[in-house]
């Protein structure tokens, strides 16, 4: 299991909780972990999010997610 | 080619010429607008004059009958059943029931002339029935906000919220009321910043041609020509593999054409027009009042900090209109506003909020500069309350690696102290100040981006090598890509050709954006390059008859990798490429990925202004920029990146914002009263390129597009406290603001 | 569109007379270029009077004044000498109008007659005490540059009348002029508040003077009692302050999207004050 | 509409075209001429992209109209290298990296040479002013204003 933080507006999704622990080895895991456990997460996590995994936002859904890994969902990133 | 004074390498880090600059010095490099082709028809745009108003009936009649016109289009010529941001675009592309901002798009003709097409626009009559209008954040947000669009808000927003509320997002970490009562000094302050325009020279422009087949072809300027098919393919409803679409080269962009605007009315007018080709131009007014300019906000920000400078906890609610359509960047500007800082806690929370103004469009940090303008200011006039140099309290508050970022995560590799010490080191931080003259000093931050990312190379028989990319050169990036290339392939520079390449030449490429055309094309430029290294390197080994693991390549040649390999004289380039007809082929190579590895870039202004208490006019004296490049491929093109994200930076801080009249219309839709600054408004911009290179990328490179114009807003906002010790919290800080500030702070 | 071209202005009085429809003069164009440009007009027959002979002559006149042709730009108003050591604030006004480029086409008839309350040209010559001569199909006229201006966008001229050449006064001794402006930037913009002082002095005290403000009120406006509060002065600080609440107290501004009434009223006695202090530098014969 | 027929001289070569009369000088030289060096960047006389020397004088192209130019001698950015050579000014705007997008670089081309036609040896502060009409957006205009003072200094025969 993954510990993934969410920040906080997603929290209404979670009954509450911040960080949810979901199973997974891949960032794309992770994210359908969170939409399994918390299906109200879907369309949110589906319009766009970036899996940063220690110091690194993950390139692809595939990016393996090591053990002990640091995990935090941000907002897809994007720029001028 | 002067080379600068370190160097591991031995291209990169040079000064090179660009490889377009012949072409940009002789007028010879082909612009948007600047194509033609046989058959050709000119398009023109009929645009609301009204802020917001029901489209009752347009009455196309008199413009299909004037003489010379080929084709007019409304909304009903595009497909029905778009979603989401395709049903966005489309209905930013042509109004569909109600026009929703000054300057949107309600029809578009095509005739033989600029000049009939022009008449023709203006004899399509339509009918509006005038709707109330909104165009302030705060406005919109108020509980009797005419409501832009029902239904609009994605779930992110809880329910009970304004429905002009269209996102809501909220990240926190730490006690944050806990850290305000641990500060000595706690402040709060509400801050706006206007909507500013990307203000590119080269108006929006396009050449394109759709046939009855579903098959066509547009020669356009913008930063990313994948993402005009994608849209362009779904706005008027065509299979993407069936336009292709050719970059010309790009008069400006700083984000503003990362997406589509006319572009889909001349494929839909060709169409109309038995496949003509359509050439759409557009005013300056046009692209003042129909294009994405970036959103304004409404910010209010709380910080507590101790005696000695440490920064106890943070806390920042921001509001952003984008225009009639989801997408301010008010997720982003939240991330970046504390990013410089370690923040034992923080609160943010932020709103997307729907007004009738243009859609916005990403301009250069995204969301970054309001964010540091709110946040750098407060901390300045704290540290001014408590006595602190605000240099001093920047370093001992200064993220480093490993540090967690006010947004969550930890930071890899960042060069944010390394910046600091280099501007504290800077002779301009000890010129002395006189009468009416103040220094201002402020930070900045930009994520970078990494993106869908498709290059290829091959070598020539002559030895040299041509490398395809996706991402339009704005400011350089051919030269900096060729510099890696040769550097990799060990060859001369010269011996590189970079071309910028339509969408038919190679896998999907997003645009030059996210500062990372230097560092994703270049990243997979020297994957490319390594590929054919590989392979050549294969081909001596054959040649040698020995195993390919045993050759390696030096200086443009393979040669065997020891004694053991073998004695071989190294073979070069030239001499493989020469027979590689008889060898097994051409010799390419390609690179597809999204690429990790991103780093971020941290910088640090100071600024020296001179205010004349009598006018409030501001004058800048001197400006320093100082970034962490990574590694600068290219230094004159890094410094000419941090000179032009300041002046964009100054601009949007002293005198450019949108002006909106009572009636909603836009009141400065040109470059006399949209004011961006001009040579005698600016001094020499001094720069500072700091490397701390970036692991994440073979030669080091960060990306550094966007970071520079960050700054600039609070600086000079510091600087002017400075100078007269009025605070200003709104932008643009021109003289009426800013001599009517120095009245109320003599005043008490 | 008609284009025309006549040779003199009693034919271009003639053909403007005659005409139906939307009819503009051309000069230098750099107000109805950009007019047709974004639509505003769209004149059904256009009068380009640069072929009329003398449009591009500066001359001595009779008595010692300066008869300026209507065709002269900016920048040949710049590079005449002895017309800039005369009056220094009608040309640095005209200067003040655009860039290099626009300096290369824009003219002081064709500022005077777009109507701008805003002409950075028009203050200086109602200072300097100007008249254009106007021909039009009833002959020709001549009538004071500060009666010209009738609202924004508005004038004096009559149907068929235009403006056929600008005369400036003889300078005569111990005069001095100067014209300044407030704009956001260093160049480029629009006057937000602009003023012209014109004085002259006898024995070190102002004996005549005339200030004119511009962007403060429907037409550029002269302001008497702003001239009336320096007149038999040094110029001392006292003097000075009073001209500065006189040129306040007469703007009679809008808040618009270059700047408040507030702060043009403010800036207006800013501005007086600091022409006025150019003005008498130069009166004196300081190369200021 | 009517057209009319003007007779010009652009770069010292002779040229006819038809012009409508409301197109403008820059127009005829873009779409009559496939001139396109010279750029729209706002139609208004307000950002130089356009500029040429008509007739000796700087001027932006699109606030004259196309026959206006007739009897006149148009110069534009294409006629500023000789053969091969390049002008000093494009010279040192390369080698300065006076240019990012190259959209305004024409323009402040043209009104750099006419510049220094008047004053070879001008200041900063001089050359800021004169190219006060030519809008930059992507460099800041510092090594734009170096190139220019440093081409100056090259054409005055001082060493760079």
């Amino acid at each position: 299991m993954v510990a993934v933080h969410l920040w906080s507006s997603l929290t209404r999704f979670t009954d509450g909780k911040r960080v949810v622990e979901v199973p997974g080895v891949t960032a794309g895991e992770l994210l359908s972990g969170l939409k399994a456990a918390y299906p109200g997460l879907g369309p949110v996590l589906d319009g766009g999010v970036s899996v940063v995994i220690d110091d690194a936002i993950a390139p692809s859904l595939h990016t393996p997610v090591p053990d002990g890994a640091e995990v935090y969902l941000m907002q897809r990133l994007k720029g001028g | 080619m002067a080379k600068d004074e370190y160097r591991e390498f031995r291209l990169v880090g040079t000064r090179p010429d660009r490889p377009d600059g012949l072409d940009k010095v002789t007028g010879r490099a082909r612009y948007g607008a600047d194509m033609t082709a046989p058959g050709m028809l000119w398009g023109a745009v009929v645009r609301s004059p009204h802020a917001h108003a029901r489209i009752v009936k347009i009455d196309t009649s008199k413009a299909e009958a004037l003489e010379g016109v080929k084709a007019v289009v409304t909304r009903a010529d595009l497909p029905t059943g778009l979603t989401g941001e395709d049903w966005d675009l489309q209905e930013n592309t042509l109004a569909g029931e109600r026009a929703l901002y000054d300057g949107h798009a309600v029809a578009a003709v095509a005739a033989t002339s600029a000049l009939i097409a022009q008449e023709a626009a203006r004899l399509v009559e339509v009918d509006y029935e005038v709707l109330p209008h909104v165009t302030d954040v705060d406005a919109a947000m108020a509980p009797d906000a005419p409501v832009i669009r029902e239904g609009a808000a994605d779930p992110t927003v809880p329910e009970g919220m304004h429905p002009n509320v269209v996102k809501y997002f909220a990240f926190d970490h730490g006690d944050v009321e806990a850290g305000f009562a641990q500060a000595d000094l706690v402040m709060e302050r509400t801050y706006k910043t206007e909507a500013t325009h990307q203000g590119y020279i080269e108006p929006h422009a396009c050449l394109g041609q759709l046939g009855s087949d579903g098959k066509g072809e547009m020669w356009v300027c913008t930063q990313g020509q994948w993402f005009i098919r994608r849209m362009c393919a779904a706005v008027v409803g065509i299979e993407a593999a069936q336009l292709r679409v050719t970059p010309s080269e790009i008069g400006g962009g700083f984000g503003g054409k990362t997406t589509i605007f006319m572009e889909p009315l001349s494929l839909a007018l060709s169409r109309k027009a038995g496949g003509r080709p359509v050439k759409i131009v557009m005013s300056r007014s046009e692209v003042l009042r129909a294009t994405g300019p970036t959103a304004s906000a409404s910010m209010d920000v709380k910080i507590g900090m101790k005696k000695d400078g440490t920064i106890t906890a943070g806390k920042a609610t921001f509001r952003m209109q984008g225009g009639a359509f989801p997408g301010a960047p008010v997720d982003m500007a939240l991330y970046c506003a504390f990013a410089p800082y370690k923040m034992p806690a923080v609160e943010c929370e932020g709103f997307d909020v729907l007004a009738n103004r243009p859609k916005c469009a990403a301009y250069r940090a995204p969301g970054s500069p309001m964010g540091a303008f709110a946040v750098e200011s407060l901390l300045d006039e704290m540290c001014r309350k408590l006595g602190i140099d605000p240099m001093d309290m920047r370093m001992k508050n200064a993220v480093r690696e490993g540090d967690r970022a006010a947004y969550g995560p930890k930071f890899g590799s960042i060069g944010l102290v390394e910046v600091l010490e280099a501007t504290r080191a800077h002779p301009n931080l000890s010129i002395p100040l006189g009468l009416n003259q103040g220094r201002g000093i402020a930070s900045g931050y930009w994520f970078n981006h990494g993106g869908e990312t498709s290059v290829s190379m091959a070598i020539s028989e002559d030895g040299t090598a041509q490398v395809s990319v996706g991402t339009p050169d704005i400011g350089g990036s051919r030269a900096s890509i060729a510099l890696m290339t040769a550097e990799t392939l060990g060859i001369p520079y010269e011996d590189v050709r970079v071309n910028v390449v339509e969408t038919g030449a190679l896998g999907v490429n997003e645009p030059t954006h996210g500062s990372r055309a230097t560092f994703a094309s270049g990243k997979a430029a020297v994957e490319a390059a390594q590929h054919a290294i590989k392979e050549m390197c294969r081909r001596a080994a054959a040649e040698w008859g020995i195993e390919p693991e045993a050759v390696e390549w030096v200086d443009g040649a393979a040669q065997p990798a020891g004694p053991n390999a073998g004695k071989f004289p190294p073979m070069t380039i030239a001499e493989i490429a020469g027979k590689m007809g008889s060898t097994g082929g051409p010799i390419s190579g390609h690179h597809e990925s999204v690429p990790g590895g991103v780093g971020e870039s941290f910088g640090c202004h100071v600024v020296d202004v001179e205010v004349d208490p009598e006018t409030g006019g501001v004058k800048i004296l001197r400006y320093l920029v100082v970034q962490d490049a990574g590694r600068a491929i290219h230094p004159s093109y890094v410094e000419g990146q941090y000179q032009g994200g300041a002046a964009q930076g100054i601009g949007w801080a002293l005198n450019e914002g949108y002006i909106y009249g009572e009636d909603g219309r836009l009141q400065n839709p040109v470059f006399l009263d949209y004011r961006v600054p001009v040579a005698s408004d600016l001094p020499m911009i001094d720069t500072v390129i700091v490397e701390v290179p970036n692991p994440g990328h073979p030669y080091g490179v960060r990306g550094v597009g966007e970071t520079g114009i960050t700054p600039p807003l609070p600086a000079i906002a510091n600087a002017i406290q400075a100078a007269t010790g009025a605070r200003l919290t709104e932008l643009p800080m021109n003289p009426p603001r800013v001599l009517a500030a120095i009245k109320a702070a003599k005043a008490g | 569109m008609r284009y025309h071209t006549p040779q003199t202005f009693e034919d271009a009085a003639r053909i403007a007379a005659a005409a139906q429809g939307v009819t503009r003069f051309l000069a230098g164009g750099t107000d109805v270029l950009v007019q047709m440009r974004a639509g505003m007009v769209q004149p059904d027959d256009l009068i380009d009077l640069k072929h009329i002979p003398g449009t591009q002559d500066i001359a001595r006149t009779e008595d010692g004044g300066w008869r300026i042709g209507i065709a002269v730009p900016g920048i040949a108003l710049g590079g005449h000498e002895a017309l800039c050591a005369d009056w220094p604030g009608v040309v640095e006004g005209m200067e003040l109008v655009g860039s290099t480029q626009i300096q290369g086409r824009a003219t002081l008839a064709g500022n005077l007659c777009n109507g701008s309350p805003a002409a950075d040209s028009v203050p200086g010559l109602i200072t300097a005490g100007a008249v254009v001569e106007i021909t039009g199909p009833a002959g020709t006229r001549t009538l004071p540059v500060e009666d010209v201006p009738q609202g924004p966008g508005r004038t004096a001229l009559k149907p068929g009348e235009l403006v056929s050449a600008i005369i400036l006064p003889p300078r005569g001794d111990y005069g001095g002029d100067c014209y300044l402006r407030f704009i956001p930037r260093t160049e480029m913009d629009i006057a937000v508040v602009g003023c012209a002082v014109n004085l002259r002095l006898k024995g070190g005290v102002i004996a005549e003077a005339r200030v004119a403000l511009g962007a403060v009120a429907p037409t550029v406006m002269l302001v008497p009692e702003a001239a009336a509060a320096i007149v038999g002065t040094a110029l001392d600080a006292a003097a000075e302050e009073a001209l500065a609440q006189a040129a306040t107290a007469a703007a009679k501004p809008i808040s618009d999207k270059r700047g408040t009434a507030e702060f043009r009223r403010e800036v207006a006695g800013v501005l007086a004050k600091r022409a006025a202090r150019i003005a008498f530098a130069r009166a004196k014969g300081d190369t200021a | 509409m009517s057209k009319i027929h003007v007779t010009t001289k652009v770069n010292g070569d002779p040229v006819e075209f038809l012009a409508d009369p409301r197109e403008t000088l820059l127009d005829c030289l873009r779409d009559r001429l496939g001139l396109t060096g010279s750029k729209e960047g706002c139609g208004t006389g307000d950002c130089g992209a356009c500029s040429v020397i008509l007739d000796g004088r700087l001027v932006c192209s699109c606030l004259v109209l196309g026959v206006e130019a007739q009897g006149k001698a148009v110069e534009t950015i294409e006629g500023m290298a000789q053969g091969e050579d390049l002008h000093p000014l494009q010279r040192k705007f390369i080698e300065h990296a006076a240019l990012q997008c190259g959209f305004c670089t024409p323009g402040i081309l043209v009104a750099a040479k006419a510049l220094l036609e008047t004053n070879p040896d001008p200041t900063e502060t001089e050359v800021r002013y004169w190219l006060a009409g030519n809008l930059c957006r992507c460099t800041g205009y510092d090594k734009i204003i170096r190139a220019v003072m440093d081409a100056a200094a090259e054409l005055r025969g001082e060493a760079a």
